[in-house]
């Protein structure tokens, strides 16, 4: 017995229109999701030269997910994105040469090299950096939220968790204390069906993930995650309900995990024709689809979108790679924070 | 000046900086209507309102957790866990995220979490623990345990001000037994800052929290004069203070509450015989609880707890070295 | 929306007889019961003469769910009950006296004055102790289910929690992993209304918390907690259920605090008219009248029992009394097991 | 004998047991048809069978809960922690229940932890930790950290065997990189012993895990004859053992990778320092971490983790003192 709701797919341009997406938006949408795609590509060619220390992740099948929220996501709106959430990252106007330098531990990427992967964020951008330990975010969002409820401010904060860190407690006190208090928080579950090599019916027991929202006492919405305007329209519905003063909602984006959990994963464990059926529905193949049907894409069009891309990311790989190594001098800087440190624009 | 128990002052620094400072809040479990189980925040919820007295859920996580995100946005929280002992439901939140973020990504994680913490009044295993010397160990946290009531005014100041996480140990013990005159205004009692409880020749002791006043009562007990040093706070910790007493005394016991293997007092006895090397007359003494959970039976928690004939032994040891 | 079942209130003496009571059965829940209270209203005296350390927790209103969930497990069974249970340890048979050495610290005390209060059990009646922090026995309990599951037993493990400590990760990643595993354990949730001085409201955004099971993929049930034959049922059902491969169930025990919560408390932000309104539901009572009209209760059977508790309750008073103090020079015998330490029925 | 890695003697070993022992199981994320994240379980469901070999959901609390209440009814859980970090998922689990149970109301608790922890290979702030400093702290758990081949098999045995919690730490650098040879049969390398892993007479080492190789190639630079002493348990930890070594040598350090500050190492120091003090010629000297996470880029970790240069620096010290 399925308790969330079910989301429609994305309809016509008219539809899409009257949601809040104009033209430039929907080209935007398009190209936040190659520059995502195309990151992670370059990371992982980065990888094989062995530029990259480490381990290294992809959220390659989510383009669409994390774009489409961030796309609904305010200016002062916060978010905790994960590591298959590179689309927020890129969405809210993170440099594609700092997630270079990121990945390859270098001095300019977020973290100066402190760590690595996708563990970084700008604050000042609304976005607040992972740890490893999932989903420790979840309930720090629901703190942010809770910082906007007590101000009264028209802000929301997204929470963001992938279906099988679901399983830990910090998503259920995060979500719980969210719910009793309909503090304005949104929860993004990326469900892509594997946690590492572990399969969803030994994460979970319940149909859909979104069906718990209703043990929280707000509503849950499960969504086709490879269709970008559906994502879009969810998370832009459950964003301004939330700022309204509705409280939270809990959308779960269905995907597919492309490749293995990490670079060293081959994914044997994934029945290939699962692979291949996902495959079908890329997302951003089904998106550049419907740009053509439904929103007169031209070829032109296309063309410098590509270009354009790919000359941003020749750059910005160019710009990391002279980025230097991080000052071991400085290791021990900033171990605890200054009075200084507190003046940001969040700390007023 | 007035005069205040210890719990009265941790009250009043809170509302003080309440008043001053809109951004600083409250939460944690049964803190409103309640005042908490100890009372320490009564009449804040009735005087700042339900969101800025917070009662939360029973979810340790959600506490810390909710108070950094909301330290993040820029507020000042100040957390309470009901017990110190419920902390450890909490330790993922304050090592892995409040400690670190500072340094990870130049995120201030700006909140205090306040532990009643210690034994002494049959609480039993789960009542009465004193876990300050698992946080001092994690770097990015600030452990603070004041003994007197002016400290702890001053300290819990201190610790909202302070822009990085901040435990801060209030011992229950000392809550309402403990009086002491309390400077009326605002001030600020610095966090690494050693005090001295009393001056001597002959000894040091290096202590914190409860056991200050144990210390105290045996000093007065064996014919020697001993210097107490009372810490205030264990991250930092003035290991300067600490070094200038033991080059004048020569001998040093460090005394604490919690359990002996691995407990700080080792931190601190490895750095004086490391850095005093030369000045010792004799080896650096640990006198603390022995190790098991804390017992709740009056006999054995007595025989658990440092009491001042153990600190009374333990000084003439040294003195007779 | 319920998702959870509401069970019928206790029926006729027939239907309760093919529930599988038989009426010395009957008889015995009901001295149970009895002991039960008069175990706790006793401490309650002894910590006014000052012979208890510490604090001191009862679980007035609660002995029809306790003594009625322990009359459904079998004797293979095990269970983690918590502070508000004493009816647990009664019905499993731990003997009054030794729980009089408990709140007194004596060294004949299941703990030998090495915790207090409810912190004990005998886990040769197959109890667990608990500790404070709650509610870490729920999925301590979960794990004694894998156990039986491992071995294919057909025993079944009952967890406790309250419905404050239903907030926090240790009942989700429980709950959780037994959903998924479908494992042999009944969990019992305490619902009394009051979380220390935290009213529901403030604990959870549900409408019951047995709703919640739905989450986790097995059947929530509501249960009237003061009506013992009603709690023997469902419990009943839930445990033979479990034992026969059906999986976990969530039973919710609705009742009222009819105290503070411990000694020191006067529940002064308890409505008055909340403890009233629960008074005329008291278990005991309501039993008792239960009796007499279903099941002939004569004056001489009350009498008999009356006076069978009360002797037994002097009597045990007397011996705890007589309960040497611990030795402090046993404080630290046994931090660590010793291999014999093993050589236990359970270890076997 | 066979020459085998660190991680294959571990493997061998959990899989003897199992076959040996029906009570034995294993429970973590991933360990099933994945072999774990390190594949030290790898074939082990195949022949054990999906509830002996159990895939956890991500719920470190489900799996620390769990293991506990299955010893608690006569199984022998080893859980596995996919990375020793996520331990503190797990604290209050570990210090509340089942470093308390035994102690508390008599019941064992007979469990294995498997934490693959330590750095140097850019794992970052959250898999490269060594917590071990902080469970060492905790009476009731026992702490193993095996630095060869040969006693990792031995200690995984003896791990299991004991009736107690016992975590076991297994350094994720030692992994693949060391072999060693390995006895075929079955053997229990008892927990509380130390392991002289060189002779010498001027200096004594005392470490453990991946620093006993760094230490190792310290000694043989410096010109004095170095004695290493491999605490192979950290709890318990071979007092004798240690302070036989420095009343040969009268110098010594302390070497470990986890943080200074609180670590470990300061107990031992304040133990030698205490017990040993008319026997030192020199301070104590500790070398560790500095105060800060674990960095990413490998320039960072270099500069962290301590290398041979470090260790060689700080022996000269000695030497010179
Ligand atoms: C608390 C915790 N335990 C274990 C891990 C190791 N780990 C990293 S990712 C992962 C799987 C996560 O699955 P899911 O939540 O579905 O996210 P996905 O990687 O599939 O996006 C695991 C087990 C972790 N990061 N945190
Ligand atoms: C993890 C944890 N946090 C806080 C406490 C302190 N505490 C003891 S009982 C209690 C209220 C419990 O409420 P509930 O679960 O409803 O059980 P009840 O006492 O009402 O039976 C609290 C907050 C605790 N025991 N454990
Ligand atoms: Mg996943
Ligand atoms: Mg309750």
């Amino acid at each position: 017995m399925a308790i969330a709701r079910v989301a429609e797919p994305s309809g016509s341009l008219q539809e899409v229109k009257e949601g809040g997406l104009d033209r430039e938006d929907l080209l935007q949408i398009y190209r936040n999701m190659l520059i995502t795609r195309g990151v992670e590509e370059r990371g992982h060619i980065l990888y094989r030269q062995g530029k990259i220390p480490g381990s290294f992740y992809t959220g390659r099948g989510n383009e669409a997910s994390s774009v489409g929220v961030a796309m609904a996501m305010g200016t002062d709106d916060v978010g905790t994105p994960l590591h298959r959430d590179m689309g927020v990252h890129i969405t809210r106007g993170v440099e594609p040469w700092r997630i270079f330098a990121q990945y390859m531990g270098r001095a300019d990427g977020p973290t100066h090299g402190r760590d690595g992967n996708v563990h970084m964020a700008d604050m000042n951008l609304g976005l607040v950096a992972m740890v490893s330990h999932l989903p420790a975010m979840l309930p720090v969002a629901v703190g942010c939220a809770l910082a906007f409820r007590i101000r009264e401010e028209k802000r929301v904060a997204v929470a963001w968790s992938g279906e099988g860190a679901m399983a830990r407690g910090d998503a259920h006190e995060g979500m719980n204390f969210a719910g009793v208090r309909q503090l304005p928080v949104v929860f993004i579950c990326d469900n892509n069906q594997w946690a590492y090599s572990t399969p969803t019916h030994l994460e979970y027991a319940v149909e859909h993930l979104a069906d718990r929202a209703a043990a929280y006492g707000f509503e849950g919405v499960v969504v086709d995650g490879t269709d970008v305007l559906a994502v879009y329209r969810e998370a832009k519905r459950a964003i301004e309900k939330a700022r309204d003063g509705g409280g939270p909602t809990l959308i779960e984006n269905q995907t597919l995990r492309m490749e293995g959990h990490a670079v060293h994963d081959d994914a044997f464990y994934v029945p290939k024709e699962l692979f291949e059926r996902w495959a079908e529905r890329d997302p951003i193949e089904r998106y550049r689809t419907w740009l053509h049907t439904n929103a007169e894409l031209t070829d032109d069009e296309q063309d410098e979108i590509t270009g354009y891309v790919k000359k941003l990311l020749n750059d910005s790989l160019q710009r990391a790679d002279e980025s230097p190594q991080p000052d071991p001098d400085t290791l021990l800087d900033g171990v605890y924070a200054t009075p200084e440190d507190l003046d940001t624009p969040h700390h007023k | 000046m007035s005069e205040k128990t210890y719990l009265q002052a941790i009250s009043d620094g809170l509302r003080e900086e309440m008043r001053r400072d809109h951004r600083v809040f409250i939460l944690g479990e049964d803190v409103g209507v309640y005042g908490g189980a100890f009372k320490v925040t009564l009449g804040l919820q009735e005087e700042f309102g339900p969101w800025r007295v917070l009662d939360m859920p029973l979810s340790e996580t959600a506490i810390m957790g909710g108070a950094t995100g909301a330290a993040m946005m820029g507020l000042r929280p100040v957390a309470e866990m009901q017990f110190a002992d419920f902390v450890s439901c909490a330790w993922d939140h304050l090592i892995t995220v409040a400690a670190k973020q500072r340094w990870r990504v130049g995120t201030p994680v700006p909140i205090v979490l306040r532990l009643p913490s210690g034994g002494g009044f049959s609480g039993g295993p789960f009542h009465s623990q004193n876990p300050e010397s698992s946080f001092a160990h994690i770097p990015g946290l600030k452990c603070v345990c004041p003994a007197t009531p002016e400290d702890a005014k001053g300290l819990i100041t201190a610790a909202i001000e302070d822009p990085n996480p901040v435990l801060f140990f209030e011992h229950k013990h000392l809550y309402r037994r403990i009086k002491g005159e309390v400077p009326d205004e605002r001030y600020v009692t610095p966090i690494g800052k050693a005090r001295i409880h009393a001056e001597g020749d002959d000894l040091t002791v290096v202590t914190w929290g409860a056991m200050v006043y144990t210390a105290g009562e045996a000093a007065k007990a064996v014919d020697a004069s001993v210097e107490i040093v009372d810490l205030r706070t264990i991250m930092p910790w003035d290991k300067e203070a600490v070094l200038d007493s033991v080059r004048k005394t020569s001998k040093v016991l460090v005394l604490h509450e919690d359990t002996r293997t691995g407990g700080f007092g080792g931190e601190i006895a490895a750095t004086i015989a490391e850095e005093a090397f030369e000045d010792l007359d004799a080896p650096v003494k640990r006198l603390a609880a022995p190790d098991c959970p804390v017992p709740f039976s009056p006999v054995l928690e007595k025989a658990y707890i440092p009491q001042v004939d153990d600190v009374v032994r333990a000084l003439k040891e040294l003195i007779e070295y």
